[in-house]
């Protein structure tokens, strides 16, 4: 058994295109419990960040800094009533927090955390990825439908027609992208998000410093495409608080409610995968050129224990800081024991064996968690979009822009 | 149990076909009309693609120029009918038996 | 790499994909028989991709379930469901139609079990692989002129469904 | 579509089927009264065709309290606590403008050191006032951070009103003939350095904003009202000088101890969401001016007029007016010559003011609709009274 465990980790292969069933179900629940954690440090995170940026400090009652908030919140919302309106279609009700949740989740079949780290690597993995995000917005058309009411309805007629709108430009930016995979020696191209990154090794440049700017507009382009695809500000439309009160999911409430939040964040965080993994070079490490060679290797290598390890510190400093008052105990052993938690991976990352394989991941996530900051710091910043606005921006200004980028990355790949 | 065949898929393919003739011809909604077209031409596509299996992949080809089409055909079917409701406020097919009016 | 299982998935997406099909043409909600023809339209997807055609695939899921599908539910939702849902779901001539459809299934029927010979068994050794790369060969070589026509016929059902949805011009 | 309300507004012509969103069906929804973006208690009834407004109509009074009902059971002292409830982000306003009102009719004149006290409380609680009214604005229109930052501001702004009368928000902070308290030690250093504090921390909230893309894109040619229109519905205040009319109450009959002081009165040109919001902050600007000046030369002296202990003005009727936040605060009170009012009744300018919104938002989308609500700056507690 330890010898079948070492020689699937000694391969190079993803579990799925190994058609290895057993080992892809490892990592479908390990991407499950990674993603159901990921979502909640990144609402911890969230409401952290955005009350730091307005001179607040956010959650600080539960758990020492609020740490244990999001789990509050998940239990309190779990044990909410389950309201249904009278009118609503209920089978309809019932199924559009699933579909939404089925779609954000599915997405991460084909994410790749690294060259062995994922599910499987379809052909057709960046296709995948498109289509079954896109699927997500059936299920907000049928919330905001099935709900009977006239406000989801709005929300969900505005979201229908800003997630078909920017796709088309979030399409455009991805084919750019495409694009510069097949321009190596035998001008093939892949589809496969393993190969995009694999072709980003072989050329020696992450995808976003390709032909320069144009890799860099193309990105931009999908950047903004996404925030409006996840419904994120300032492309909050469909559920616009100040004019929607909360758009498609108005009549939701309690699990149900926390199934559309839930798939919200993994939706952000799909989408940035693939921002990652078409042009920031996905699992590779950055500065490979200049910082070359084996020495190099090693220092990155050490990076993901490192922060663990500065995390765990930070944590430890905390701990100190912490009001010395009997009402505060627990908290400060809980903020300890945290710390030690983190100083405990991060000297786990450190062992060598371990570390060449968690680098992948951890870079990737890295550049990940660089995304779901920018998205925090959107929605801190700007003021919403209005509607007519909004798909001004779509189809005058991203898709003109798209379709210039990508005409002009096929004729500087053709001349080059 | 029994290997899957192309004629597995060409079955598969028929029941498709047949369903959206039924319901072209018996419901009376344009919406659900159309989504029976819709039913058609994807019997038609798993045709298709079932074929490309024993001749290449041009079947897989002509399956993409069908979709193409039902993507044509499903926005202008919507345009008219929206267009149609927006006069008479009926969307059903039987009430529009009139070429003008 | 030999597929797993393959009767297996192959009965439960042509289950799917067959009740679906029911589903869109019996219910009186049109939403509900959108949901039926996205059921079906997925699993359709599924069989694809059992028939080594990822690309298609992934063409069916992006354009259908993700674009075409979208627009139904929007139209559903513009125009008033409320009167046909309580009229009747059917036309006067449904018994012909049913007679139709059923001499055109056993037409196929006929077919199927009389040429047993015209479908071989075992098809062409097909790499998925290399499939969209082929795909995108045949759509810009072999194709050419037929891909320059659907993207006309594109542009025509645009102009066409702008001029017939939009109230003024 | 049962509601007696709704059915009682013909001109909307709400009968028309409602269930579609099609241009031969329009839609019909309610934004409130519980609705986060229409800032209390307004119902507004919105005709809309998609995203765009065909007609508006504004259902008040979630909040009547029958203010101007209670003045004629209470002695004119007594109810000046009352006017605090009325615009209850700019309550030393409401107290300003009756205490006024009650003098001019007993025909008594408030000593010159009470005349600066109101003044810069006056002041700060327009600068307060603004600040909250940007905060909500910006919050309604999607950005979220200059809530807290006005907010933090204010608190400053509440501090003071705190040392100086003990209550925050409703202060009941002057008296008919004067003020009744002295400041307190360091009162003039506390706002001057709240002066140097503040003004930074303005041209902060500008730079989230002024030019910020979206924002402009939001504001600019939304809700567009004329000069003519607004003079026609008696509109005043910020919006009435943002449509290009210089005219301000503290210029045009001078009151208090505004003649001493030299201020401009921002005026904008276009009319529209954009320049009401670049009047507002230049108004702001304009409060710190006549802080800075008024507490650079508050006189020493008594700060109570010599007013009889009952008040029994005479009898007649005066009506008198002061700029507050908002536009034209205006009290008219009739008196019988006993002690209590024979009548009074407010010119509140928000609810006013809110007779122009179906005028600035019909034929604009239901994003605009909140964006005007939001600039016209109104307190329902004012409107309903």
């Amino acid at each position: 058994m330890l010898e079948y465990i070492k020689s699937y980790l000694g391969s190079n292969l993803t579990p799925g295109s190994a058609g290895n069933m057993l080992w892809a179900f490892v990592y479908i629940a390990l991407i499950f419990l990674g993603l159901s954690v990921a979502v909640i440090a990144m609402n911890w995170l969230e409401r952290k960040i955005l009350a730091h940026m307005q001179v607040r400090l956010g959650p600080m009652r539960v758990g020492p800094h609020g740490l244990l908030q999001p789990v509050a919140d998940a239990l309190k919302l779990l044990l909410k009533e389950d309201i249904m309106p009278a009118e609503a279609d209920k089978l309809v009700f019932w199924l559009a927090p699933l579909i939404v949740v089925l779609a954000a989740f599915a997405v991460f079949t084909v994410v790749p955390f690294g060259p062995t780290h994922a599910v499987t690597d379809m052909n057709i993995g960046i296709l995948f990825m498109l289509g079954v995000s896109s699927l997500g917005v059936l299920g907000i058309v049928m919330a905001g439908w099935a709900s009977n009411s006239h406000y989801p309805l709005i929300g969900a007629l505005r979201s229908s027609a800003q997630m078909v709108s920017y796709e088309v430009a979030m399409g455009l930016a991805v084919v750019s992208a495409v694009l510069m995979t097949s321009m190596n020696a035998q001008g093939t191209g892949t589809l496969s998000m393993i190969g995009i990154v694999q072709a980003q090794q072989q050329q020696g440049v992450w995808f976003i410093f390709k032909f320069f700017p144009l890799g860099f507009m193309a990105m931009g382009i999908f950047a903004i495409a996404m925030v409006a695809e996840t419904n994120r500000a300032p492309f909050d439309l469909p559920e616009a608080e100040s004019e929607l009160t909360a758009g498609f999911h108005t009549e939701y409430s309690g699990f149900r409610w926390s199934l559309f939040f839930l798939a919200e964040y993994s939706a952000m965080i799909a989408v940035s995968s693939i921002a990652v993994t078409l042009w920031l070079g996905g699992w590779l490490r950055p500065f490979p050129n200049l910082l070359g060679g084996p020495l190099w290797d090693l220092v990155f290598s050490l990076a993901p224990g490192l922060s663990f390890l500065a995390l765990g510190a930070m944590a430890a400093f905390n701990t100190f800081r912490m009001p010395r008052h009997s009402f505060f105990r627990v908290q400060t052993v809980g903020l300890a024991l945290f710390a030690v938690l983190l100083a405990m991976i991060g000297v786990l990352m450190l062992a060598p064996g371990v570390r060449e394989r968690v680098q992948d991941i951890f870079w990737f996530c890295f550049k990940v968690a660089v995304f779901m900051y920018l998205y925090i710091w959107y929605r801190g910043t700007f003021p919403r979009y209005r509607f007519d606005q909004l798909m001004r921006v779509g189809w005058k200004v991203l898709l003109p822009a798209g379709l210039g980028v990508l005409i002009l990355t096929a004729i500087v790949g053709v001349l080059v | 149990m029994v290997p899957i065949t192309t004629t597995h898929y060409l079955v598969v393919a028929a029941a498709l076909f047949v369903l959206g003739v039924i319901g072209v011809l018996t419901r009376r909604n344009v919406v659900i009309v159309l989504m029976s077209i819709e039913l058609i031409l994807n019997a038609v596509n798993l045709n298709l693609v079932a074929f490309s299996r024993m001749w290449g992949l041009h079947g897989q080809v002509f399956a993409i120029f069908v979709v193409v089409d039902a993507a044509a055909e499903a926005a202008v079917g919507l345009g008219i009918l929206i267009a149609f409701f927006r006069n008479k406020e009926t969307i059903n097919v039987d009430e529009i038996d009139l070429l003008k009016w | 790499m030999n597929p797993v299982a393959t009767p297996f998935f192959f009965y439960l997406l042509s289950t799917l994909a067959i009740l679906g099909g029911v589903m869109v043409i019996v219910r009186r909600n049109a939403v509900h028989s959108a949901i039926a023809l996205i059921v079906t339209l997925l699993s359709v997807a599924g069989l694809y991709l059992m028939l080594y055609a990822p690309f298609v695939a992934g063409v069916q899921i992006i354009v259908y379930a993700g674009g075409i599908m979208v627009l139904f539910l929007f139209v559903i939702m513009l125009v008033n469901i409320d009167r046909s849902m309580k009229e009747r779901a059917f036309n006067k001539q449904w018994w012909i139609a049913i007679a139709a459809a059923v001499a055109l299934g056993a037409l196929f029927v006929s077919v199927f079990v009389k040429s047993k010979g015209l479908f071989p068994e075992r098809g062409l050794p097909l790499a998925e692989e290399s499939n969209t790369q082929q795909i995108g060969l045949y759509l810009y070589g072999n194709y050419m002129f037929a891909f320059e026509i659907a993207s006309l016929l594109l542009l025509v059902a645009i102009i066409g469904a702008v001029v017939m949805a939009k109230k003024r011009i | 579509m049962n509601d007696p309300i709704t059915h009682s507004l013909s001109h909307l012509d709400l009968n028309t089927k409602d269930e579609t969103f099609l241009d031969s069906n329009e839609l019909i929804i309610n934004m409130g009264p519980q609705h986060p973006a229409t800032h209390g208690v307004l119902r507004v009834i919105l005709k809309l065709d998609g995203e765009k407004v065909l007609g508006t109509e504004c259902v008040i009074g979630y909040l009547h309290r029958g203010v101007e009902k209670i003045a004629e059971h209470r002695t004119y002292t007594m109810f000046n606590p009352y006017v605090d409830r009325m615009d209850y982000v700019a309550a030393v306003s409401n107290g300003l403008g009756y205490c006024q009102a009650v003098e001019t009719l007993m025909n008594v004149e408030a000593p010159p050191r009470a005349k600066y006290i109101r003044v810069i409380l006056t002041e700060l609680n327009r600068l307060a006032s603004h600040q909250l009214w940007l905060g909500t604005h910006a919050l309604d229109i999607g950005a979220i951070t200059p809530l807290f930052y006005t907010f933090r501001d204010r608190e400053e702004i509440l501090k003071i009103f705190e040392k100086y009368c003990g209550a925050r928000l409703t202060t009941h902070a002057f008296r008919i003939g004067g003020c009744l308290y002295e400041t307190y030690d360091g009162f003039e250093r506390e706002v001057k350095k709240f002066l140097t504090f503040v003004a930074p921390k303005i041209d902060e909230y500008e730079e989230l904003l002024t030019t910020n893309r979206i924002w402009v894109e939001r504001t600019r040619g939304v809700g567009y009202i004329s000069a003519e229109d607004c003079i026609a519905l008696g509109v005043t205040g910020p919006v009435l000088r943002a449509s290009g009319v210089r005219w301000d109450l503290r210029k045009a009959q001078p009151y208090a101890a505004y003649s001493d002081f030299d201020f401009d009165i921002p005026i904008g040109e276009n009319g529209d969401t954009y320049d009401r919001y670049l009047v507002r902050m230049a108004e702001m600007r304009q409060s710190l001016r006549i802080i800075q000046q008024a507490v650079d030369g508050i006189p020493e002296g008594p700060i109570m007029a010599k007013i009889p202990k009952v008040i029994k003005p005479p009898v007649g009727e005066i009506y008198h007016s002061i700029e507050a936040p908002k536009g034209e605060l205006g009290y008219f009170i009739v008196s019988d010559g006993s002690t209590q009012p024979y009548r009074l009744r407010v010119r509140p300018p928000s609810f006013i003011n809110l007779q122009a919104l179906d005028q600035m938002v019909k034929g604009q989308m239901i994003a605009d609709v909140v964006a005007v609500i939001g600039t016209l700056d109104i307190v329902l507690g004012e409107v309903d009274r």
